[in-house]
C-alpha cells in the first residue's frame, strides 16, 4: 500500500532529524525534550514494524520513566551548564566521531540490506512450543521459558544498576531516604492530579501486566507504569519514598529474583531441569514468577530514578 | 514435555554445577543484601566457601569425563534454548577466578568490615555485594554457551564493576568511574549490534551452531569487526585504554584487585572464545596481526609510561595496560600456526597462562599496594623507606608478583612468555618475540625501582602509621606465589585447556 | 445503521484532524508561550476527544470503548495539569513581555491577579532573532530573570 | 475509499501536523515552547497510533497508546517540575491559582 509506504518514510524522515537534533542542540533540556519525542516516534516505528510488545515497552520506558530521569538530570545540571558549554570537544574530535559513526552506520546498512530472504528466524521454532510453556504470547514464552535465566539475570542487572546508584551515596546518608524532601503543596494542583491520575493508572497498569501472558504486554511494561504513578504521587507530596535501608523494602526488591531461582531449581525436581516446568503447571508456576518480580522491578525502577540516599535516617 | 528427553541426553555429568557456579553468587548478593551491614560480609564469605568448592567440582569432573561439561537450561534445546558449556578454556578460568576471589575476600575482611557500633556502613555492603556479582558475571562469561547470554554477562560485569571505582566516594573517582560507564556500554552496544547482525544472518545464538554456519562474508565481517571492537574497549587495549589508569588506581585497593586482576579478563576472554570458537573459518591473519599490533604498542606505551609514574596504583595501573598486550599477541600466534597447518593448543596456552599469571600477580600487587598506602599513608614511589621492614612479607610478594610480570623462571608469566616467544620463532613472526623482550626489560626496571626503594631503612623513629594484619599480609603472599610458582604448569598435560573443545565444535544440529 | 455510523466517524475524525491542524498553526503562529498554549490545548482536548469519539463506533464493546475514553480522559486531566503549570513556568521565565512585568524580586505566587498581557505583540520574523532570556542569564546576571532563577554558577 | 484507508489517511495527516509542531522545538525560544511541541507531538501521536490501530485492526495498540497516554503524562509532569526547580528542589510555586 504506497499510503502506507509514505507513512513510513515521513516517520523514518522525522526520527532521524529528531535524533540529529537531540545529538547537535547544546542546551541540555532541549536536547531531552528531543529524546522523549524520538522516543515517541520510536514508538510508532515499532507499531509500524507490527513488534507491539516493543512498542509498548518503548512507550513505557523510552519516553515516560528515562525521559523524567532525563529531566530529572537536565534539572540539577542547569547550575552548571553554562561551564560544561566550555568543555565542548574539539572540531577534530567531533569531525572524528562523525565520520567513525558514519562509517559504522554505512556499513551496518549494507549488511542489513544485503541480510538472507527470507530471513533465518526462531519464530516458528518458538510459536510450535508455544504450547508446553501454556501461555498464549510467545514473547513470554521466549523470557520466561526458552531464555528463563537471562530473564532472570537481566533483572538481577536492574538491582545491580540500584546498587550502583545506591553507592553514589553520602557515608553519613547511607540508611536514609532516597530524595530531598519534597516541597509540593499538598493541597496544589499536582496533588489533585495525582489522587485522580494515580488510582487509574495503577489499574491500567496492572492491566498490562496481567495480558502479558497472552498478548503484548507484560511485566517490565506494567511495572514501569506502577513505578510512574508511585513516582508521582511522590513527587505531588502525598508519600514518601521509603528510606534504603529498610528491611521490607530490601526484601521485596530481592524477592522476584530469589523466587525466581527457587522456582528454577524447582524444576530440577519436577521436570529434569532447572528452568523446566512440569507438565501442565508451567503457565501458573511463570505468572508466580511474574507476580514475584513484579514488586521488584517497581520498587527498581521508582528508586533509580529517584537516585542515591540523600537525607538522614530519622534517628 | 518432549524437548527435555533429547536435551537429557547432551547435560553432561556435573552439568548441573554450571548453573550454580552462575547462580551461587547472584543468590548470595541477593541474600546479602536482605540482610545488610555485617551479616552481608558473612554471607558472601560463606558463598566464597561454596563457590571455590564448585569450581573444583566442576573441573573435577571435566577431568573425570575428558569431555566438555554441558547443561541445558530448562530442557530446551538450543538454538530455542540456551545452553551452558564448559570446556578446558572455560574451567581454568573458573578456578583461577574462584582463587582470586577468596584471595581478595580474605584481604578484604580488613579493610571492608563494617564498623562496630554501625547497623551498616555504605561501602562494606556496596562491596560485598559487588563482589559476589563481580563473580558471578564472570562464571557466566566462562560458561554461557549463547552470545546474547554472554550479552546479559557483560551487561552484569559492567554494572558490578563501575561501582567500585568510585567506592570511596571522592569526586575524581566518580569522574574515572563515569568515564568507565561510557566505555563499557559504548562496548556493550558494539557487542549488541553485531550480535543482532549474527541472528539476522544466521538466526542462531548458540555458539557451535552459529560457529558450523558462519560463512566469510560482509554480515560476518562486520559481526566480528563490531564485537571485538566493543570487547576492545571493555578490556581497555591500547588505544582505548584512557579509562582504565585513573579507574584502577582511583578505587579503594581491593576493588582495585578485583577490576585490574579479574573485570578485564572477562571481557577478553569472550574475545577470545570468538575469535576461536565463533569465528574460526572468517578470521585472517592480517586482521590478527592488526590486534597484535595493538597489543605490541599497548606493551611499549604502558610500561613507558609506568616508569614514569610517582604514584604506586597509577605504576601498577599502567602496568596491567601493557600486560593486556601481551594477551592479544596471541592471536596471529595462533593463526599462524593453525595456517601452517599445526596445533594451535600452544599460543592458545600461552595466552591464557599469561590471563592466569597477570591475574594472580595483579590482584596480589594492588593489594600489595594497599598495605603499603595503609602503612605509609602514601603511595609516593619516591618515598618507600621502611617499608621492607615493616611489611617484609608483602615486600617479597610485591617482588613475586613483579617477577611473574617480567618473566623470569619459575613464573607463570615466564611460562606463558615462553610458549609465547617459541611460537613466534616457529612462525617467524619474529618481531612480536622482540616486543615480548623489550616489554620485559621496561617492566623489570620498574618493578626493581620499587623493590630497592621500599628496602632502603626507614628514618630514624618512624613508626608505621598503622599495623596491618598478618592475615591481609598472608593472602597477598598466597597470591603472589600461585603466579610465581605457576610454572610448575608445565607438569600438566599441554591440552588441559582443550579438553572439550573439538567436542563442542561437533554438537548435534537440530 | 452502519453506514450513519461510519459517516459520524468520517465526520468526527475530520474535525478532530482539523483541529490538530490548528493547533499546529497556533503554536507556530502564536506571537508568546500563553497563546501557543492556548492553542496547544484546543489540539489537545478537541482534537484527540473528536478522534476518539469518532473511532467509538469502530471499535469492539467494552474493553476497547472503555480504553479509548480512558485514553481521552488522561489527556484531558495531563492537558489541563500541565498546562496550568507550564503557564506558570512560562509566566516566570518564560518569555520577555512577562519578565517586564515582574517586581525586582520576582515572586510570582505573590502577584495576586494575573497581571499577565501581551505587551510585544512581535510579527512572527523578528521572534526568531530573539535572544532567547535564559541564555542571557549567563552574561547579565543582573537581569530579572536570573535574579529569580538564582544566580548563575 | 474503505474505512480503513480513510483511517490511515487521518492518521498521517495528523502526523503530518504535530511534526510540523517540531518546528516549535528548533525555534524554541523557551523549554516551555520546546514542551509544548513535545506534548503536541504526545497527543497527535496518541490519535495517530489509534487511527493506526483501528485501521489495521491492531488491538494491541490500543494498549500501546493507553500506555503513551498516562507516561506522556507523568514526563510532562516531571518536566514542569523541573522547569520550576532550577536547583533540583521542590517549590511552592507549582501551586494552582
Amino acid at each position: 500500500m504506497t499510503l502506507a509506504l509514505a507513512v513510513d518514510i515521513g516517520l523514518t524522515l522525522l526520527i532521524l532529524a529528531m535524533a540529529a537534533w537531540t545529538i547537535a542542540v547544546r542546551d541540555t533540556f532541549a536536547s531531552v525534550i528531543g529524546f522523549v519525542t524520538y522516543g515517541l516516534l520510536l514508538t510508532l516505528v515499532w507499531v509500524r514494524l507490527a513488534a507491539p510488545d516493543v512498542a509498548l515497552t518503548e512507550a513505557a520506558m523510552g519516553g515516560g520513566l528515562t525521559g523524567a530521569l532525563l529531566i530529572g538530570a537536565a534539572a540539577r545540571l542547569r547550575s552548571t551548564e553554562s561551564a560544561s558549554r566550555t568543555e565542548r570537544p574539539s572540531v577534530l574530535t567531533r569531525t572524528l566521531a562523525a565520520v567513525l559513526s558514519a562509517a559504522v552506520t554505512a556499513a551496518l546498512a549494507i549488511c542489513v540490506l544485503n541480510l538472507p530472504d527470507p530471513a533465518p528466524t526462531l519464530a516458528p521454532a518458538a510459536a510450535a512450543q508455544l504450547g508446553s510453556t501454556g501461555v498464549g504470547n510467545p514473547v513470554t514464552a521466549v523470557l520466561l521459558a526458552y531464555r528463563a535465566m537471562d530473564t532472570l539475570l537481566e533483572a538481577i542487572v536492574v538491582l545491580l544498576a540500584l546498587v550502583g546508584v545506591w553507592s553514589l551515596a553520602h557515608d553519613r546518608a547511607w540508611g536514609g531516604y532516597p530524595q530531598l524532601r519534597s516541597h509540593a503543596d499538598p493541597d496544589g494542583i499536582l496533588a489533585y492530579f495525582a489522587r485522580v491520575m494515580a488510582p487509574v493508572g495503577i489499574i491500567v497498569g496492572i492491566y498490562i501486566f496481567w495480558i502479558g501472558a497472552d498478548f503484548p504486554g507484560g511485566k517490565f511494561q506494567g511495572a514501569t507504569i506502577l513505578a510512574a504513578m508511585w513516582l508521582l504521587v511522590i513527587g505531588a507530596g502525598l508519600a514518601h519514598l521509603p528510606p534504603v535501608s529498610q528491611t521490607w523494602l530490601r526484601v521485596l526488591l530481592v524477592a522476584g529474583p530469589l523466587v525466581f531461582i527457587v522456582i528454577g531449581f524447582a524444576g530440577l525436581v519436577t521436570a529434569e531441569a532447572v528452568f523446566a516446568y512440569p507438565n501442565g503447571y508451567a503457565k501458573p508456576l511463570i505468572l508466580a514468577i511474574e507476580i514475584a518480580l513484579m514488586p521488584t522491578l517497581v520498587l527498581a525502577l521508582a528508586l533509580l530514578v529517584a537516585g542515591a540516599p540523600q537525607r538522614m535516617p530519622p534517628q | 514435555m518432549s524437548p527435555s528427553l533429547s536435551a537429557q541426553n547432551l547435560t553432561t555429568l556435573g552439568g548441573l554445577l554450571l548453573v550454580l557456579a552462575i547462580l551461587v553468587p547472584f543468590a548470595g548478593m541477593l541474600i546479602g543484601f536482605v540482610f545488610g551491614g555485617g551479616n552481608a560480609q558473612r554471607v558472601a564469605l560463606a558463598t566464597l566457601a561454596a563457590g571455590l568448592a564448585i569450581a573444583i567440582a566442576i573441573a573435577n569432573a571435566l577431568a573425570q569425563s575428558g569431555k566438555a561439561v554441558v547443561y541445558i537450561l530448562g530442557g530446551w534445546m538450543p538454538p530455542l534454548g540456551v545452553a551452558l558449556r564448559a570446556d578446558g578454556l572455560s574451567v581454568v578460568m573458573l578456578l583461577t577466578v574462584a582463587v582470586v576471589i577468596c584471595g581478595i575476600g580474605v584481604y578484604a575482611r580488613a579493610d571492608f568490615g563494617t564498623p562496630s557500633g554501625v547497623k551498616e556502613a555504605r561501602a562494606p555492603l556496596i562491596f560485598w555485594l559487588l563482589l559476589l556479582a563481580v563473580w558471578g558475571s564472570l562464571n557466566l562469561v566462562f560458561v554461557s554457551g549463547d552470545l546474547f547470554t554472554l550479552y546479559v554477562a557483560l551487561e552484569l560485569l559492567t554494572f558490578a564493576a563501575v561501582p567500585l571505582v568510585s567506592l570511596d566516594g571522592r569526586t575524581e573517582t566518580v569522574r574515572s568511574a563515569l568515564r568507565y560507564l561510557l566505555y563499557a556500554l559504548l562496548g556493550s552496544v558494539l557487542y549488541l549490534l553485531g550480535a543482532v547482525l549474527l541472528y539476522g544472518a544466521y538466526g542462531t545464538l548458540d555458539i557451535p551452531l552459529l560457529a558450523a554456519r558462519v560463512r566469510p562474508e560482509p554480515a560476518a565481517w562486520a559481526a566480528l569487526a563490531l564485537m571485538i571492537a566493543g570487547l576492545l574497549a571493555k578490556t581497555a587495549l591500547f588505544p582505548l585504554h584512557l579509562w582504565l589508569p585513573p579507574a584502577h588506581a582511583g578505587a579503594p585497593a581491593a576493588a582495585s584487585a578485583v577490576l585490574s586482576g579479574l573485570v578485564i579478563k572477562g571481557s577478553w576472554f569472550l574475545a577470545m572464545r570468538l575469535w576461536f570458537d565463533v569465528f574460526a573459518d572468517v578470521v585472517t591473519l592480517p586482521a590478527a596481526q592488526t590486534l597484535a599490533a595493538l597489543g605490541a604498542a599497548a606493551i611499549l606505551v604502558g610500561n613507558v609510561v609506568a616508569l614514569r609514574q610517582t604514584r604506586l596504583k597509577l605504576l601498577i595501573a599502567y602496568s596491567t595496560v601493557a600486560q593486556i598486550g601481551y594477551l592479544f599477541l596471541m592471536f596471529p600466534l595462533a593463526t599462524g600456526l593453525a595456517t601452517a597447518g599445526l596445533d594451535s593448543a600452544m599460543a592458545v596456552n600461552g595466552g591464557m597462562l599469561q590471563a592466569i599469571s597477570h591475574a594472580t600477580a595483579k590482584a596480589a600487587m594492588f593489594m600489595a599496594a594497599g598495605l603499603v598506602y595503609t602503612t605509609l599513608g602514601h603511595d609516593r614511589v619516591a618515598d618507600l623507606r621502611g617499608v621492607a621492614s615493616a611489611l617484609p612479607m608483602t615486600v617479597l610478594a610485591f617482588a613475586l608478583a613483579g617477577a611473574s610480570l617480567i618473566g623470569l623462571p619459575p613464573s607463570g608469566g615466564f611460562l606463558a612468555k615462553w610458549l609465547l616467544i617459541s611460537v613466534a620463532i616457529t612462525t617467524a613472526q619474529w618481531w612480536w618475540a622482540l616486543v615480548m623482550l623489550v616489554g620485559g626489560l621496561l617492566t623489570s626496571v620498574y618493578v626493581f625501582i620499587v623493590v630497592v626503594r621500599t628496602l632502603a631503612p626507614a628514618h630514624v623513629g618512624w613508626n608505621p602509621k598503622t599495623t596491618v594484619p598478618r592475615y591481609q599480609q598472608a593472602a597477598v603472599l598466597a597470591l603472589a606465589l600461585c603466579s610465581f610458582l605457576l610454572g610448575a604448569a608445565v607438569l600438566c598435560p599441554v591440552d588441559v585447556t582443550q579438553i572439550g573443545r573439538t567436542v563442542s565444535r561437533n554438537t548435534v544440529l537440530p | 445503521m452502519k453506514i450513519a455510523l461510519d459517516i459520524f466517524t468520517i465526520v468526527a475524525v475530520m474535525a478532530g484532524a482539523f483541529f490538530f491542524l490548528a493547533g499546529t498553526v497556533g503554536l507556530l503562529r502564536f506571537p508568546d508561550p500563553l497563546t501557543r498554549l492556548h492553542a496547544l490545548t484546543k489540539a489537545d482536548n478537541l482534537g484527540l476527544g473528536l478522534v476518539v469519539l469518532g473511532l467509538l463506533p469502530q471499535t469492539d464493546w467494552p474493553l476497547d470503548t472503555i480504553k479509548l475514553v480512558t485514553i481521552w480522559l488522561f489527556a484531558l486531566l495531563a492537558g489541563a495539569t500541565v498546562g496550568q503549570l507550564m503557564a506558570c513556568a512560562a509566566r516566570r521565565g518564560g518569555s520577555n513581555t512577562v519578565d517586564t512585568l515582574l517586581p525586582p524580586n520576582g515572586n510570582t505566587v505573590e502577584l495576586s491577579t494575573p497581571t499577565y498581557q501581551i505587551v510585544g505583540r512581535q510579527p512572527f520574523a523578528a521572534e526568531t532573532n530573539r535572544v532567547p532570556s535564559r541564555h542571557r542569564d549567563a552574561d547579565l546576571p543582573l537581569n530579572s530573570t536570573a535574579l529569580h532563577r538564582g544566580p548563575p554558577t | 475509499m474503505t474505512m480503513p484507508d480513510f483511517l490511515l489517511t487521518a492518521s498521517a495527516f495528523v502526523l503530518v501536523m504535530v511534526a510540523l509542531g517540531l518546528i516549535r522545538i528548533l525555534r524554541g525560544p523557551e523549554d516551555v515552547d520546546r514542551m509544548m511541541a513535545a506534548q503536541l507531538l504526545g497527543s497527535g501521536g496518541i490519535a495517530a497510533l489509534l487511527l493506526l490501530g483501528v485501521a489495521t485492526e491492531a488491538k494491541a495498540v490500543i494498549d500501546v497508546a493507553l500506555t503513551l497516554a498516562l507516561l506522556a503524562a507523568f514526563a510532562s509532569v516531571a518536566f514542569v517540575q523541573g522547569i520550576s526547580r532550577p536547583d533540583g528542589d521542590d517549590s511552592k510555586e507549582t501551586r494552582g491559582e
